[in-house]
């Protein structure tokens, strides 16, 4: 029993999360320190609200990194397929429900994925390019084909879903108020089906398995091209859905705002300890990262830091908590190979 | 020897260009579009005016692409090109503000000091980049994403957001100008200079070949004696230097230095590097490729820019199609070769 | 060869769109002036290009406006360069950055092509620049708004889309000045005296909204750029402060229609974009023409009819101001 | 005869042209262990790949269990109870062994969820079928090569499983492990399962097999039982040439030693290995797989610098801090696994031949000398008869001897000394093996101070003059190999 107990202290030491959930806690209590609001229940609520879209996107570009890709283009997706349907359901004076947006940008957003799975999964193209050269089709059918323009009305239906409350978080001492948008139950609704999805399916294994060894998923029987395009069909689904609630909850529509995002929800994913070359990684770590990136780039005022020296923050964070996992990972392989030269050796 | 010299280098040219794919169809390309643009535009177009132009415009993100290139070739990638530029610029600004005279002139050293220093400043930021690569083993696409916003964010922090100008017009007049009577762009002059030495370093020298062996397989690298880490070190040094260049080109034709300047250089220049050829998994890239890819992307931008009724952004749909089209024909072409490779490689056992 | 074939088949399907364009070109006779705005999505410029191009179609002369696909001053300097290469006649810009535009300008000029600006009054190398009203001005009036809101008193900050946007800081500077010689009962938020909105309504939400948190004596913020006000306000509804906390700034007006009526913003300043455009080429028009531009200059378009040299500037020259809209006359405008 | 579990009949099978198998006929009884043999590139695995249903033969029938297939799929042939353990045994480094043992069958059952109690049982069912003790939430990727294998068997023993097929199933394991798998195969042979043991290594087929097939240049040479085969008639058969057996003896051995490691220890590695190397003589070393053989191979070669004693090169203190010192003085080192560590596969064959000794080839300024270097890529493809139409094609166009031959003549080219090579002859066949030990041979003879470090003993003994035998991270013997055998060099190994 006591074996046990010691290998799976063992195996948890191993494990990115616990140390990256004490950097998290250390920045906490740093903002909290220096401003005295991090732990108000409103400034909560306002950590989570911004944590919707790029915690979304996260989710997607989790999926893409764990099967061995690395996806550019989903801001860009994203833009476009709301975008469309946006401007479509005002062209038709749509005043029912978000759901019909919703349905509609993610049926785009799944065509566009397709697009990219396409050139993924049955070309084989490496992930990079094609991401990078969809960002700037996408993109260019946006501003381009459709002329797209900011959008200062929104249907009614994405108006009132973008302002509708769970509840109302009150600061008792400054008499604040933040709303949790409903726009967190869609959040964490797709959250809890990829968990479930990547733990619970054989598809969810198979992105895993693809990540780990293409080959060996291959004969052992999955169908890794259809795979992929699948993987990309649900990245470009969950970006557009992310892609209308940012709409949604900010009343307007600014076609590029998403844009330029993708590279920060990557260093939040690899952060959380997701290998970038893929097969390992769990959904908890990327949330973890992803909401490390959303705290400080939403704290920098809390902190104090003048607004002037906030890129050299950013950054120094970036290197710093990267660094941090990476050296973990170093400490991790020494540790190992280490452990072939103990008495009951292993081969390498 | 002689025989070498007899015979046409067009047409060994030529052959071999139709050897390489890849550059073929990046010719094939290039060609098109300039047919396309004698047909619809040709006065608009063909002017010796518009060249130079263009031939001065390239230079700052082309360069930038050259800086990437030679760290993709290692199996890395440079996001902190622009943030390094803006930051070279910015230091060189400020010194030649001090040097800058009562009359507005500069000394006579100023330029090449300017530039001695701008290389040095770029080759330092480099290193600081080739050590978070090497020494704390930090994924280059992380590392180079965070000093990147880390070197804006200095450029920030001294300048406060403004401009650094009214330095002497000096500087500017001599770089952003034309020569050998009014004909060939200093900036082109840069980018020739740049691409040569890269070209040779890449080709002629032990560096380049070790560097596509780095890029090939590390493990081997390190198995064949290879200094791996001095090896990336003086990769990022030398995209480094790349892009300090680059900073002092955007210094000369915006007469400024400001944080934000080539915002859009970043995934323009990658785009650029992939679009030319290169494996972003490394050890495989032509620096003709991305000359080519450089050449072909400014051609399509002001090519497009000549159609009024045609918005800009199409300039978007352009790129991105054009690295899909071409990565796809490579697909298909390549599928051959890898179903030979695949044959050799089940044969083996 | 089949490959070749191939390769020039998907080329042409690549450019298809564009032929089509192309027989819809401009008309070579006449002069070619081009408006370059800051870039082509922002709503500020997409109203100037319905001004130019109502230009053309009342004029028939060959105007019109070419924007970069994103707001980045070295695009915008290409641009520009690329049009003095295409032989334009007139180039009339609204910069993003004038430290960078103004090199450009001079090779315009030295190219013999008329160069009228749009807030750019410190440029050097221009033909003329035309100014709705001086940025001091506008600063002060946007300040003045603030205060009214604020009842005159109590804490407040600037919010410009970046530190590196000359004009968006000339105004916070001014409004700032302006409010320390007429407001003494306002003060400067010392900790946070400037934050950036990034021109992206979401970052100025979440800056706003950390803004309000982290100093609760905050009372105001003066917003600078098209989306600063609406995302700040988003902010105040959201955190219950309406009415308790103000903001004013530029944004057109059917945009932010419903944050004037629902009364979170008391009011917002601009000027007609549009009729900037209009006034752009028109002299541009007047300057190829060979006319003489003495003050009072007359454009024939409303509040650029009696147009009059900014002191000691043989260049910049003035129109009538801006606009205040509020919950009253937002729908009166037209745009 | 019974029925045969799979009948292999007149098979034909080319690739754009290349003609892979030829008339192939075999046939395997059920519970037999059939060991097919072959060069590289003499078809086995095309012939693997027939029978699990990845390719289909151009001509020719597949029976299985007397149905007759003309187009097997990998389903059917799964289904029929075929079974594929490949070199690499596709296995999911980052996935535990539970999963990796369960995934197949929950695949096969074309399930879409999963039940991770289900999982466990399956894998756990799964081990206990060959007494296998692993932790099951161990990841793949962190266990030792033998134990991965034990991870391919036990998943392939899931299915109703009739035959397994073994490719080069023993490449990477240490005589125990070996012997440890045949008790493995052999428990399996009881239970009624056949075995297609693919390898090309004569003693083990002596010891495992009951009935060979040797394929060459895509046609059967040489079928029937094992017992008849002898090791002349086996290489004639694989290579069709005939080979005269070369035990290596020094001629000249100078009087100093050439090379000198005295104490020498790393920690975790080795400790006190004092041993000396003249020149023109070719030592072995041998041992387990963890008796710290594979680190006085990487510390020879600096890339795990020692830590306690001094190497010494002719008498002078020598450190061996990393690869370039170690080149710089003039040793030279062939790693074991050929393909990432010794080989650029996607460069041309001439760079991999001058990458190490590249400094040296050059003009001013790092400027590669041309001249110089074409001379060099020429003398060592000539020299090494190196089998490439151009030196510039690329190094993965080549066959495997031929690639480790490129990974000898890098060395070479380097003008070294010394040479330790770990694991030479590796997943190398008879043919190329046999000219890489003459290659070896001559250098010697010519004064080049060899280090072959080795577990496959009759290479040892055949090349050797002396043998250190390791054991534990300790020099436990050093032996003449004139005076001894591989039992005695085995009973200090174990």
């Amino acid at each position: 029993m006591d074996e046990m107990l010691k290998l799976k202290l063992k195996r948890i030491s191993r494990k990115n999360e616990p140390y990256l959930f004490l950097v998290l806690l250390a920045l906490c209590l740093l903002i909290e320190v220096r401003s005295g609001q991090f732990f108000a229940a409103n400034n909560l609520v306002d950590i989570a609200s911004a944590l919707i879209v790029p915690g979304l996107f996260a989710i997607g570009a989790f999926m893409v990194i764990v099967s061995g890709g690395i996806d550019v283009s989903f801001p860009a997706l994203a833009s476009l397929s709301v975008y469309a349907s946006t401007t479509y359901l005002l062209s038709i004076d749509y005043q029912g429900g978000v759901w019909l947006a919703f349905l509609l940008s993610i049926l785009i957003g799944a065509v566009l994925g397709l697009f990219n799975g396409i050139f993924i999964g049955y070309f084989k193209l490496p992930t990079l390019i094609v991401t990078l050269g969809s960002t700037n089709v996408f993109r260019g059918i946006m501003q381009g084909a459709l002329d797209s323009k900011q959008l200062a009305t929104i249907p009614s239906g994405m108006r009132e879903f973008g302002t509708s409350a769970l509840f109302i978080a009150r600061n008792p001492v400054s008499g604040l108020t933040s709303r949790m948008p409903v726009a967190f139950l869609v959040f964490a609704g797709v959250l809890i089906l990829m968990f479930l999805m990547l733990r619970y399916t054989m598809f969810g294994r198979s992105i895993y398995s693809i990540g780990g060894s293409e080959v060996s998923a291959h004969r052992a029987g999955y169908n890794v091209v259809r795979t992929k395009i699948i993987i990309y069909i649900l990245v470009g689904m969950i970006a557009s859905a992310a892609g209308v609630i940012r709409v949604s909850m900010m009343q307007q529509l600014h076609p590029t705002n998403m844009l330029g995002m993708e590279l920060k929800v990557i260093a939040g994913v690899v952060l959380g300890g997701t290998a970038i070359t893929g097969g390992r990684g769990t959904l908890l770590g990327c949330m973890i990262g992803t909401l490390l990136i959303v705290i400080v780039e939403n704290s920098m005022i809390l902190l104090g830091i003048p607004t002037s020296w906030r890129s050299v923050f950013t950054g120094a964070l970036i290197i710093i908590g990267t660094g941090v996992s990476a050296r973990q990972v170093i400490s991790m392989h020494k540790v190992k190979s280490r452990s072939i030269k103990q008495p009951i050796r292993r081969g390498a | 020897m002689m025989d070498k010299v007899k015979t046409n280098p067009l047409k060994n040219g030529i052959a071999a260009v139709r050897k390489d794919q890849h550059i073929f169809r990046l010719v094939l390309m290039l060609i098109a579009w300039m047919l396309f643009l004698a047909i619809t535009r040709f006065g608009r177009f063909y002017s010796l005016l518009n060249f130079q132009t263009m031939a001065a415009q390239f230079p700052e993100f082309g360069i930038m692409a050259l800086g990437v290139m030679v760290a993709m070739i290692t199996g890395g990638i440079d996001l902190s090109m622009v943030g390094m530029a803006n930051l070279t610029s910015i230091l060189m600004a400020y010194l030649l503000l001090a040097l800058t005279g009562d009359d507005g002139g500069l000394p006579a050293y100023a330029i090449p000091l300017v530039f001695v220093l701008g290389l040095g400043i770029g080759a330092g930021l480099g290193l600081f980049n080739g050590v978070l690569v090497t020494k704390f083993h930090i994924p280059p696409i992380l590392a180079t994403l965070g000093s990147g916003e880390f070197f804006i964010g200095i450029c920030m922090a001294i300048t406060g957001g403004a401009a650094v100008s009214r330095f002497s017009r000096t500087y500017a007049r001599t770089i952003n100008n034309r020569i050998l009577g009014d004909m060939i762009p200093v900036q082109l002059l840069i980018f020739i200079i740049v691409a040569v030495v890269i070209w040779f370093f890449l080709t002629k020298t032990v560096f380049g070949t070790k560097l596509y062996m780095l890029g090939t397989s590390p493990k081997a690298a390190r198995f064949s004696g290879l200094n791996t880490n001095k090896l990336l070190l003086k990769t990022y040094l030398t995209s480094g230097m790349c892009a300090g260049l680059a900073g002092l080109v955007m210094m000369a034709n915006y007469n400024s230095a400001r944080a934000d300047y080539g915002g859009v250089y970043t995934l323009q220049s990658i785009l650029i590097v992939i679009l030319g050829g290169v494996n972003p998994l490394g050890g495989k890239g032509k620096i003709s490729g991305v000359i080519l890819a450089v050449v072909l992307l400014q051609m399509l931008q002001t090519g497009i820019n000549r159609f009024p009724a045609i918005s800009s952004y199409y300039i978007f749909l352009l790129w991105g199609g054009v690295l899909i089209l071409v990565m796809v024909l490579n697909f298909f072409t390549e599928r051959n070769d890898g179903l030979r490779f695949k044959k050799l490689v089940t044969t083996k056992f | 060869m089949k490959k070749t074939l191939l390769l020039v088949l998907a080329m042409t399907f690549l450019v298809s769109p564009f032929l089509f364009s192309a027989g819809q070109a401009a008309r070579d006779d006449g002069y070619e002036i081009v408006v370059v705005p800051k870039d082509s999505s922002n709503p500020w410029f997409v109203r100037m290009k319905e001004g130019v191009d109502e230009y053309r179609e009342e004029t028939g002369l060959n105007v019109y406006q070419r924007g970069t696909a994103q707001i980045d001053a070295t695009l915008q300097a290409q641009l520009v360069q690329d049009l003095i290469a295409q032989g334009v006649d007139a180039i009339c810009v609204v910069p993003v950055d004038i430290e960078s535009i103004d090199p450009v300008l001079e090779q315009a000029r030295n190219a013999g092509i008329v160069v009228i600006t749009h807030e750019g009054a410190a440029l050097e190398n221009v033909d003329y620049n035309i100014e709705a009203f001086s940025n001091v001005g506008y600063g002060a009036f946007i300040m003045d708004n603030l205060a009214e809101a604020m009842d005159y008193e109590g804490v407040y900050t600037t919010m410009v889309a970046s530190l590196t946007v000359g004009a968006h800081n000339e105004w916070a500077n001014a409004g700032v000045a302006h409010q320390k010689e007429n407001y003494p009962n306002m003060t400067l938020l010392a900790a946070q005296p400037r934050v950036e909105s990034h021109d992206n309504g979401d970052i100025a939400y979440n800056v706003a909204l950390e803004l309000f948190k982290a100093y609760p004596q905050l009372k105001g913020i003066m917003g600078t750029s098209s989306y600063d006000a609406p995302g700040i306000a988003r902010a105040i509804e959201e955190l219950g402060l309406v009415d308790r906390v103000f903001t004013s700034g530029t944004g057109l007006p059917l945009d932010n229609a419903a944050l004037l009526e629902s009364g979170i913003v008391k009011s917002l300043t601009l000027w007609d974009p549009a009729e900037a455009g209009k006034a752009m080429a028109s002299l541009a028009l007047k300057v190829l023409n060979g006319e003489e531009i003495a003050a009072p200059v007359d454009l024939g378009i409303g509040g650029y009819n009696a147009m009059t040299f900014r002191e000691g500037s043989n260049t910049t020259l003035e129109g009538e101001g801006w606009i205040i809209i509020n919950a009253d006359n937002v729908y009166d405008f037209g745009f | 005869m019974a029925d045969s579990l799979l009948k292999v009949v007149d098979v034909y099978k080319s690739f754009v042209g290349v003609k892979a198998l030829q008339d192939v006929t075999f046939s395997i009884q059920p519970g037999e262990i059939h060991c097919l043999a072959g060069e590289n590139g003499s078809g086995k695995s095309t012939l693997i790949k027939i029978i699990s249903g990845v390719y289909t033969p151009d001509a020719g029938s597949i029976e299985i269990n007397g149905r007759q297939y003309n187009k097997l799929t990998p389903i059917e042939a799964i289904n029929n109870g075929i079974q594929v353990i490949y070199q690499d045994f596709s296995i999911f480094p980052n996935l535990t062994v539970m999963e990796n043992l369960a995934v197949n069958s929950e695949l096969s059952e074309h399930r879409k969820l999963v039940n991770w109690k289900r999982m466990r049982t399956i894998a756990e069912d799964a081990v206990s079928k060959i007494d296998f003790d692993v932790d099951l939430d161990e990841l793949v990727g962190s266990l030792s090569v033998a134990q991965k294998q034990m991870v391919a068997i036990s998943r392939a023993l899931i299915f109703n499983t009739k035959l397994i097929i073994m490719d080069e199933p023993t490449t990477a394991l240490t005589k125990r492990e070996v012997s440890n798998l045949f008790k493995i195969i052999l428990k399996l042979k009881e239970r009624g399962i056949s075995i297609l043991f693919v390898s090309h290594k004569l003693n083990e087929m002596y010891e495992i097999s009951e009935n060979f097939t040797i394929l060459r240049n895509g046609k059967v040479v040489a079928t029937g039982s094992t017992k008849e085969l002898d090791a002349e008639k086996f290489s004639f058969h694989m290579t069709g040439r005939k080979f005269t057996k070369r035990h290596y003896r020094v001629e000249r051995l100078s009087s100093e030693p050439m090379f000198e490691a005295k104490q020498a220890g790393v920690q975790n590695g080795f400790e006190d290995v004092t041993f000396s190397l003249h020149k023109g003589e070719i030592l072995g070393v041998t041992g387990l797989l963890d008796s710290g053989r594979t680190e006085l191979a990487l510390s020879l070669f600096g890339m795990r610098p020692i830590d306690s004693g001094q190497f010494y090169m002719y008498g002078k203190p020598v450190t061996l801090s990393s690869p370039k010192a170690a080149i710089h003085n003039k040793i030279g080192f062939v790693p074991e696994d050929r393909l990432s560590e010794g080989l650029f596969l996607p460069q041309s064959i001439a760079d991999n031949v001058v990458i190490s000794e590249i400094d040296r080839l050059t003009k001013k300024a790092g400027l590669v000398d041309k001249e110089k270097r074409a001379e060099e890529i020429e003398k060592w493809v000539r020299e090494l008869a190196i089998a490439t139409p151009d030196p510039n094609n690329l190094c993965q166009t080549l066959s495997g001897g031929n690639q480790q031959r490129v990974v000898l003549a890098k060395w070479l080219a380097c003008n070294l000394e010394m040479l330790v090579l770990n694991g030479p002859t590796v997943g190398v066949d008879i043919g190329s093996k046999h000219d890489i030990h003459g290659i070896l041979q001559d250098l010697a003879k010519s004064g080049l101070g060899v280090i072959i470090i080795s577990d496959d003993l009759p290479e040892v003994l055949e090349n050797c003059s002396r043998v250190l035998v390791m054991k534990a991270g300790r020099i436990v013997a050093d032996l003449e190999t004139d005076k001894t055998d591989e039992s005695v060099i085995l009973s200090y190994m174990m």
